[in-house]
């Protein structure tokens, strides 16, 4: 099962590069459905009572490297996987509604991203991770540089420019990883014979010292993708570079990623470091927050809102990792699914609005809403989650998260929560900009299409489902999440409390 | 059919509306939106109304019922339910806010009939019900939060309705940002509570309350200052008002709904709802007092010289809150209830009153140039002064009993809270002066041009209007009242609407009159019967006292005021020129907005452009560049050596050579 | 006076009876009109005739004539990878111009005779078999780097390797003088029982005498500091020519490097360990940086070469079968990715005006998909990205470094890696995205190819089966031993066992 | 007469050979540095043989002559061809190839 | 006695050196390398390697000085400029030249191996007689003793390819 969900997308992929130009575009998105299907099944085929891997697969791969192809999921990457599954169908099929250049290439190198990226969530070896990790950047190189847009004109980069920044930035953590991970082997090995499966690894950990430095290129890698603070310096390049049917799914899926190396790696396999530097990573994630939010209200090109909002987003999530709470991290999980559901659509809307405007820049839109109430409704509502609204999942998520932290560290959850607020006003502005007050000089606005309704509407409506059962996600993620955290040894029931009085 | 029953269809109805009028808003015709819409919000009521005498079917010690759908997200300890909490507070809150929202509902069916966005309007006004509704039947602190949210949003929206506006969207986005400072509060409020009590519904936290905290401990009062926070954010309290006034930005309807009758008073509801925890945090509680007593103050001075109506009435609106929540603050739960459906009347009704003459007037709301509607539109003037004199607490109308309830409360509490008595006539007095300016500056005297026409014609047509604020002319085609506008008198939905909450500010205080009967006191008694000021009960005879102060005192405004606005017409100008200075003060709402720009707009936006501008460029962009400067430089020295010279090779080769060959030797 | 004739194993020498008759048979070939065209083939059968023999005495080790020669795993894989690299050699070499200058017979013939200096020297375990193998690699590559005779570049890297080459023999030389005089012995076993017999660890002369052999050896694999030969010879060298010493010599020398270091020196182990460990993070550094901004693919990959030699000797630092299996398995690895990039510089050379210049290959994407993949796999190979062979050679690599206490070399290599990027997608970019602002293709031509000597243009060079085909063979390796490396690492480690088993 | 003598004398001539090398431009001199150096290899090779008193070394020094003398022809062979591309005899000048 | 001679052909092999490196016109140079030769013979002599003393006089002094002479007759050994391109390199040669010899010669006189201040073990007649160092060839190092061959006959291979006048046909 995990196999087959695994390599779907790359089959189809194959195939695609042997049909007629006109058929590739379908074709691809009959890939990305029928990879959806499959994690659909496995979303309902999962246990959500056990804490443990489901749908394992486990054979050598290098015998003499001792990796081993271990897939696996659990609580931390099931909706992981889902969410991959939807995004890329919905950035495919996007993609797919227009002509594309070069469309057996592109269609072929988004079907490898996506087995790339489902690669990294499903790696249950700890060097298979790291390759498919290093892997996911891979097509994006190709995608973003070849289909991108040229910014030199307007004071940015070229494609090509952007995106290389982007792939060395980024690998710059991913080779330490590569590094650190065959470390974490071979110390934990010690002259035994060597494995890189994760839960060996857990089993027992390395020594303090050696933890030490393994953990910092680790984080580093993750920070990076996510990005953080102070490391996100190849984002706005390459987001303004990026072709948004490619952004969708690298904005919506890719930052997870680190993350979730965070949960599935770093905390069991490295607890006394995550303890030891838990105020560090706490204090970078709350500089995200703020930079990302500061920052996101500054912007007047929307691509760079959603980016900068993500940095923020991204900064609630870790901050709920590095709880070392089990709500914290909960809400981590929740909020990493949320806020790919939200971005995505924001990126599409983007789209749309520049098709209609010609234009990313608020400042040369708005009153849309007039001539495309449909289209403005379905952005108010994305706005709406995005902003965490209360009644939204992403509220939820964010409520799981600080209030983790709240019960954990108290000032950084007093912190972090005015990022709370100046999302609001930079989500709200963004809608308000694009769709109300007066249009320009002959602006034409018009409403959404009915194909790209096909591809929006079912992604507002898992916001709106999501919204209305959070516990969907909450229920099956707690179990595992109960364990992971519990390896840290910072878990406190929260009834602990009650005891005092 | 248990309450409970009943209240789930409460909420169900209006939600209904909503979304129906939502996806039909090409195929429904515009009378059946606003016909689903009032009708949804009558239904609410009915089941509110049903929900009622089911509770009060069975024991008064056992009237208060939880119940829930889902579990909306209950792991790791946190138990969040969809649920909702069921007893006389909320369903009193349930009947006055769906009564209130019928009548307006009926009102906007005809008001907003030249609208284009009419679907649109219908459509969020049932979505603010219902949010409204949540917010008052949340079984937990988590839902209460969504509904806290959610009305902000609906206000949000209606706030922004001419979308078009500048101004609007500007309110708008000014209103939501200040509400989310208040969610916030709760936020924070709930995590706290969260932390000491392990749980989130009402339930559990006001039945371990009094376990786990001691009386004043820091950890209550902070519970309780958070609290405030989101309270004061919604009901317009000082500091947070400033977007109240603003909030006039949108069709009249909406305001007298939502920033006069109902969510306005959410705040209100939040404390007696939370009485329990107040209870054990005095000094919060006098905090929340102090600030109701402020802000009814301030706000009444600032409605003395507005010379926007709307306006004028929200200042208004802000200064009742203030005697609401210092009411409930002071443990008058009862009585600041009482005042909050009284109020809901009248200032509804003001509200309506003024919409119609506003609407004759073409959008301006300027007092200055209004004058004459007395002949002109005698119904709606009529309504006015009822409003006005319930407003006033006129002797026998709403309001003269319940604003005085809460002061002779506050007198029975005696020590300090006299003040709040001593002030609160003064506040009082203030009112009736405000209120009955507007009614002599508007309806008697010589009628202006628009008062003129209608006197003649019937009716008023006027040239395409302009935004009174921006003077820019309004796009109609976004759904602003078009040139023909719908006078209350010739629309039987507005009279009809109108009618009913005349008479209900007139008599609507007869339900609560000392020694007479106590009604809203019966009924809410189960909740409170916990509550220690429960002993605390003004004699007869104070009350009396009492409401005979109020009486002259509100007949000594409505004096003054005539003497200022009608016999001596010219007075008000010197008394101006005499007070420049405060008079000046008061016209910039004691520059509260310059306050708050100056100490959180601007640092905010100073911070992103430092971000922007110098942060993200040199250290940020720097680090990356940096580097590779740095390699790239590496490289050109590299190359630099590779000077094509095959002997500076042989040169490195050997010098390669030596330093090898040296390291050897040393380690040898 | 009588001498008693050492006993030969004519069964383990036919590899090399085999290559010296192939030798002479081509050189003949030459002189008999009707043979004239027939040198190629006759040299892939000499060719294929050899490794058939080496593999048949895969995993039965023999010493040979005297102690000269040791026929064991290590020697025959290096051989097999020497072959194969000539093979395709032979291949690139049909219609290039330096094979007619210089005579197909006597061309092939010289190649053969460099192939058959690497087969000796990867066998050789005396000092005197080494010195002559090592010549007899080294002389035919001076003849056929200058072998374009027409082309100026061509001569002045001849003469330049000549005249460098020889300083690093005469060096070699006189330190295996040290070490014969040290032990008096020229046998490797019998220096090392020499080197303890006469008390001599750590002594200078012994010592000066590994120094002067590092550097003979350093040079032959381009270590810097003694690497600056390496770019230049490169560019002017004959392409195929090129891509043959970029693998082939590379590999032998760092045979002799594995035997002799491991087996005569072992014991000064922890003396030389150090010095060679800091010599290939030198080169790690240098080589990277080198190749940054090149515009001549060959010398972007003779930078490279430095660099990635500068990888490859960790696999010597750590003395361990891990480390010889790693570093075979990464020659092997190099081998596939090296002559794919070759095959493609060839054909573009061929085909454009633009020589060997980077824009030669832009646009190749759409131009010459069949090009372009090659290329590409191998230029995201050598950056070491996952599901290519480079990747598993540098885990390989790295995992034997940690495992031998040589982390921080590891490390070293994950930010050679990183530089590394800056270079290689360069290409990869020049390939497949819209060029940079520099000047539009055909506005100026390369150096290359605007001097007189220009080759003539055979504009269809870029669908020669001769070409594409090895390039294509050789980028489906790269890519099929990134996905299913077992096979190569079960190879490598016999490799390894030989030396270490 | 110590066998030290005799390597240092080597030594001497090794580096003789390499300065020769870096300040010579002609590539004929060049190569006569070569073979000075390889010459010095040799002294070294049959001192040290004449040393351990085995004539191993002595081989080996006949063989590097072998060698030496391919390499001289090989030299000389390139000289020549560069002579005919009636390109200077200067190592300087040949730098077409750098950076 | 010896100590006269090995000074004598040791002070000839170094100015034969010295003198290929300084003199201006290659001509001599050549000529100062015979000089060398011969003297680096004598002292083979002095370490009783007749073989190898008589293989350099023949090998080198004849064959390959001859083709030297040759060559430099045919490319015209003119002198070269006194001028040096390369900044530093005439201040650096010499240092290397001193450090390396320095190095080297410290090797080899701090070396604890006692038979270096030896005059080396007294052998028998034999010694690095021809036929001694003829055994040592076909028997211990027959196989580099052939490849020593086979690259005589790539040398002589590559001497024709890179010399040899092409016929301006196939240019």
């Amino acid at each position: 099962m995990s196999s087959a969900l695994l390599w779907a997308p790359l089959a189809f992929g194959l195939v695609g590069l042997f049909l007629p130009r006109r058929a590739v575009g379908p074709w691809a998105v009959l890939g990305t459905l029928a990879t959806l299907g499959l994690a659909i099944a496995i979303v309902v085929g999962f246990d959500s009572g056990s804490s443990g891997l489901q749908f394992v697969v486990d054979e050598p791969w290098i015998s003499g490297l001792g990796v081993d192809y271990s897939l696996g999921v659990d609580g931390l990457n099931l909706f992981l996987l889902l969410l991959t599954a939807v995004l890329w169908v919905g950035g495919v099929a996007f993609a797919a509604l227009r002509e594309q250049e070069r469309p057996k290439t592109f269609y072929f190198l988004m079907l490898v991203a996506e087995t790339a990226t489902l690669g990294a969530f499903l790696a249950q070896d700890l060097l298979l991770f790291v390759l498919f990790f290093d892997l996911m950047l891979v097509p994006f190189y190709f995608l973003f540089g070849a289909w991108g847009h040229d910014r030199s004109g307007e004071g940015g980069l070229t494609a090509s420019a952007a995106t290389l920044k982007m792939i060395v930035y980024t690998l710059i953590g991913s080779l330490l990883m590569l590094v650190a991970a065959i470390a974490t082997a071979i110390l934990a090995a010690d002259g035994g014979n060597i494995t890189f499966s994760i839960a060996e690894l857990a089993r027992e950990p390395l020594g303090e010292g050696s933890q030490r430095w393994i953990f910092w290129f680790f984080a580093a890698a993750f920070l990076v993708k996510m990005p953080a603070f102070l490391l996100h310096g190849w984002m706005p390049d390459a987001y303004r570079a990026a072709p948004l049917p490619v952004l969708v799914v690298f904005s919506g899926v890719l930052a997870k990623v680190g993350a979730y190396g965070f949960l599935r790696v770093v905390l069991p396999v490295f607890p006394d470091a995550t303890v030891e530097f838990q105020e560090v990573i706490l204090l970078i994630a709350l500089a995200s927050i703020l930079y990302g939010s500061a920052m996101a209200f500054t912007q007047t090109n929307v691509r760079l809102i959603a980016g900068y909002s993500s940095v923020a987003q991204l900064g609630f999530i870790t901050a709920g990792i590095f709880a070392l709470r089990a709500d914290g991290a909960d809400g981590a999980i929740l909020q990493s699914v949320n806020h790919g559901l939200v971005v995505a659509p924001i990126l599409i809307i983007v789209a749309l609005l520049l098709e209609r405007t010609g234009s990313e820049d608020i400042r040369e839109m708005g009153g849309l809403a007039l001539r495309a109430p449909v289209l403005a409704a379905l952005f108010l509502i994305v706005a709406l989650a995005t902003l965490a609204l209360p009644g939204s999942a992403n509220f939820v998520g964010e409520f799981y998260i600080l209030n983790g932290l709240f019960q954990e560290k108290i000032v950084f959850a007093f912190v972090a929560i005015t990022g709370v607020a100046m999302s609001a006003y930079y989500a709200l502005r963004m809608y308000q900009q694009t769709m109300h007050n007066r249009a320009p000089e002959g602006l034409m606005s018009r409403e959404i299409g009915a194909r790209d309704g096909l591809v929006l509407v079912p992604l507002v409506l898992c916001i709106i489902g999501l919204s209305l059962y959070p516990q969907l996600i909450l229920e099956r993620t707690a179990p595992t999440v109960e364990k992971t955290v519990a390896k840290v040894h910072r878990d406190e029931a929260p009834e602990s409390k009650l005891v005092r009085k | 059919m248990s309450a409970t029953a009943w209240a789930w269809l409460v909420l169900l109805f209006p939600l209904l509306g909503s979304i129906a009028i939502a996806l039909g808003y090409r195929a429904l015709p515009a009378k059946a939106a606003g016909i689903i819409g009032t009708l949804s919000i009558g239904l609410a009521f009915a089941c509110g109304v049903a929900a009622t005498i089911s509770l009060l079917g069975d024991e008064p010690h056992s009237r208060h019922h939880a119940s829930s759908l889902w579990d909306y997200a209950s792991v790791a300890g946190l138990d969040i339910k969809l649920g909702i909490f069921v007893d006389p507070l909320s369903l009193f809150m349930v009947l006055v806010v769906t009564g209130v929202s019928t009548l307006i509902h009926l009102y906007s069916y005809g008001y907003m009939q030249s609208d284009e966005g009419y679907h649109r309007f219908f459509s969020y006004l049932n979505f603010f019900v219902f949010s409204m509704l949540l917010l008052v039947l949340a079984g937990n602190f988590v839902l209460l939060i969504v509904g806290w949210a959610f009305v902000g949003f609906a206000s949000y929206a209606l706030i922004s309705f001419w979308y078009r506006r500048e101004t609007a969207t500007k309110a708008g986005m000014k209103a939501f940002v200040i509400n989310v400072v208040g969610d916030i509060g709760l936020v924070l409020a709930a995590f706290l509570i969260f932390r000491e009590v392990g749980a989130f519904d009402y339930g559990t936290v006001f039945e371990r309350a009094p376990e786990v905290f001691t009386t004043n401990e820091w950890t209550i009062t902070a519970i309780c200052l958070l609290l405030l926070v989101g309270a004061f954010a919604k009901s317009a309290q000082l500091p947070l008002h400033t977007w109240l006034p603003d909030a006039m930005e949108g069709p009249t309807p909406v305001s007298s709904l939502i920033h006069a009758a109902t969510m306005v008073t959410a705040g209100v509801y939040l404390i007696a709802r939370t009485h329990v925890l107040f209870e054990l945090a005095p000094t919060a509680a006098d905090v929340a007092a102090f600030t109701g007593l402020a802000t009814l103050l301030v706000a009444g001075t600032m409605a003395l010289v507005m010379t926007d109506l709307k306006r004028a009435i929200a200042y208004s609106t802000m200064s009742q809150i203030g005697y609401m929540i210092m009411g409930v603050s002071i443990g008058a739960y009862s009585a600041g209830m009482f005042h909050l459906m009284t109020h809901a009347f009248f200032k509804a009704l003001l509200f309506m009153a003024a919409g119609s003459i506003i609407a004759a007037m073409a959008n301006d709301q300027n007092i200055d140039r209004m004058s004459g509607f007395g002949k002109a539109m005698r119904f709606t003037s009529i309504t006015f002064v009822c409003g006005a004199l319930a407003l006033a607490a006129f002797p026998s109308t709403s309001g003269f009993f319940s604003k005085d309830e809460i002061l002779a409360f506050a007198e029975a509490r005696g020590g300090m809270y006299v003040i709040f008595t001593v002030l609160g006539y003064v506040g009082a007095l203030l009112t009736a002066v405000y209120a009955f300016r507007l009614v002599f500056r508007v309806l008697p005297g010589r009628p202006c041009a628009e008062a003129q026409e209608l006197i003649d014609t019937g009716h008023v047509a006027h040239e395409a209007p302009k935004n009174p604020a921006t003077g820019e002319p309004e796009d109609t085609d976004v759904g602003f009242p078009g040139a023909e506008h719908h006078i209350a008198e010739q629309n039987w939905p507005m009279r009809a609407a109108m009618g009913v909450l005349a008479v209900l500010a007139l008599v609507g205080g007869l339900v609560q009159v000392p020694d007479v009967d106590h009604v809203i006191t019966n009924f809410l008694h189960p909740v409170f019967e916990a509550s220690i000021f429960e002993h605390i009960h003004p004699s007869p005879r104070a009350e009396w006292i009492g409401l005979g102060i109020g009486g002259a005192i509100s007949l000594l405004g409505i004096g003054i005021a005539y003497y200022f606005y009608v016999a001596r017409a010219e007075l008000p100008r010197r008394l101006e020129a005499r007070l420049r200075p405060l008079h000046t003060l008061f016209v910039n709402k004691w520059y509260f907005d310059e306050l708050i720009d100056f100490l959180v707009v601007r640092p905010a936006l100073a911070t992103g452009r430092f971000a922007d501008r110098v942060f993200e460029r040199f250290v940020v962009d720097g680090l990356v560049t940096g580097t590779a400067e740095t390699v790239r430089g590496a490289g050109g020295v590299v190359r630099a050596v590779q000077s094509g010279f095959v002997r500076s090779y042989a040169l490195l080769l050997f010098a390669g050579f030596a330093g090898l060959a040296l390291y050897f030797l040393l380690a040898s | 006076m009588n001498f008693n004739e050492p006993t030969i194993d004519y069964a383990g020498i036919s590899p090399l009876i085999a290559l010296t008759v192939g030798l002479c048979v081509v050189l003949l070939s030459a002189v008999f009109k009707p043979f004239k065209r027939s040198a190629p083939l006759l040299t892939m059968i000499t060719l294929a005739a050899a490794a058939g023999l080496l593999i048949w005495h895969w995993d039965d080790p023999k010493t040979l004539i005297t102690g000269a020669l040791r026929l064991d795993d290590l020697a025959i894989s290096i051989s097999l990878i020497s072959i194969l690299t000539a093979a395709f050699c032979v291949l690139f070499s049909l219609r290039e111009r330096a094979t007619e200058e210089a005579g197909s017979g006597e061309y092939h013939a010289l190649l053969l005779g460099s192939v058959l200096g690497m087969v000796l020297l990867a066998q050789a375990t005396n000092l005197v078999t080494f010195f002559v193998a090592l010549e007899i690699l080294s002389i035919p590559l001076y003849i056929l780097c200058a072998a374009n005779l027409r082309r100026e570049g061509s001569l002045e890297s001849g003469l330049k390797y000549l005249i460098v080459g020889s300083i690093g023999s005469a060096t070699l030389l006189y330190g295996m003088a040290f070490l014969y005089g040290g032990s008096g012995s020229t046998g490797f076993g019998g220096i090392a029982d020499g080197i303890a017999r006469e008390g001599l660890d750590g002594d200078p002369l012994i010592l000066v005498g590994i120094a002067m052999v590092t550097v003979g050896l350093a040079f032959k694999v381009s270590i810097a500091p003694f690497h600056q030969w390496t770019p230049d010879v490169y560019q002017g060298a004959p392409t195929p020519i090129t891509g043959f010493m970029a693998v082939a010599t590379k590999a032998a020398a760092f045979a002799v490097f594995l035997r002799f270091f491991d087996v005569a020196l072992g014991s000064q182990l922890d003396v030389w360990q150090p010095a060679l460990a800091a010599l290939a993070a030198i080169s790690i550094v240098v080589g990277n940086v080198g190749a940054l901004g090149q515009d001549s693919l060959k010398r972007l990959m003779g930078w490279s070469g430095v660099a990635q030699a500068g990888y490859m000797l960790g696999g010597v630092v750590v003395v361990s079968e891990a480390g010889t299996s790693s570093l075979v398995f990464y020659l092997a690895a190099y081998a596939f990715m090296n002559l794919a990039a070759f095959a493609v510089i060839v054909a573009r050379e061929r085909e454009t005006i633009f020589g060997d210049d980077i824009r030669a290959v832009r646009g190749l994407g759409a131009e010459r998909p069949l090009l372009a993949w090659p290329l590409t796999i191998s230029m995201l190979a050598l950056a070491g990205l996952p599901a290519t062979a480079g990747f598993i050679g540098k885990l390989y690599l790295i995992e034997a470094l940690v495992e031998g206490d040589y982390t921080w070399l590891g490390v070293m290599i994950a930010i050679g890696t990183m530089i590394s990027l800056a270079y290689y997608l360069r290409v990869v970019a020049a390939m497949w995205m819209r060029p940079e602002g520099e000047s539009a293709p055909g506005a100026t031509p390369a150096i290359a190819g605007a001097s007189p000597e220009a080759d003539p243009v055979d504009p269809e060079a870029g669908r020669r089966w001769y070409l594409v085909g090895p390039a294509l063979l050789a980028s489906a390796a790269t890519v099929f031993f990134g996905v299913i490396p077992q096979p190569l690492v079960e190879w490598a480690s016999h490799a390894g066992a030989a030396l270490f088993g | 007469m110590s066998i030290e003598w005799y390597i240092v004398l080597s030594a001497l001539l090794f580096s003789t050979g390499a300065v020769g090398i870096l300040i010579r431009r002609s590539p004929l001199v060049i190569l006569l540095c070569l073979e000075l150096m390889l010459n010095a290899g040799n002294l070294a090779l049959v001192a040290f043989s004449r040393m351990v008193g085995n004539e191993e070394g002595q081989v080996f020094a006949v063989i590097v002559m072998v060698v030496a003398a391919c390499e001289v022809v090989v030299g000389l062979g390139l000289i020549v061809a560069i002579f005919r591309r009636r390109l200077p005899l200067n190592v300087d000048d040949l730098r077409e190839l750098r950076g | 006695m010896e100590e006269v001679l090995f000074f004598g052909s040791a002070i000839g092999a170094l100015g034969g050196a010295v003198g290929v490196i300084a003199l201006r016109n290659p001509f001599y140079s050549v000529l100062a390398l015979i000089v060398h030769l011969f003297s680096l013979a004598a002292l083979f002599l002095l370490l009783t390697s007749a073989f190898v003393a008589a293989a350099q006089v023949v090998v080198y002094a004849g064959a390959v000085m001859v083709l030297y002479v040759f060559v430099v007759a045919y490319v015209g050994g003119g002198g070269e400029s006194a001028w040096e391109p390369i900044p530093g390199q005439r201040f650096l040669a010499p240092l290397l030249g001193i450090a390396l010899f320095v190095e080297l010669s410290v090797a080899v006189l701090s070396s604890s191996l006692l038979a270096l201040g030896t005059d080396g073990p007294d052998v028998e007649a034999g010694f690095g007689d021809p036929a001694a160092i003829g055994t040592l060839m076909l028997e211990k190092f027959l196989l580099p003793f052939e490849a020593s061959s086979l690259l005589l006959l790539l040398a002589a291979v590559g001497a024709i390819v890179l010399a040899h006048r092409r016929r301006e046909a196939n240019a």
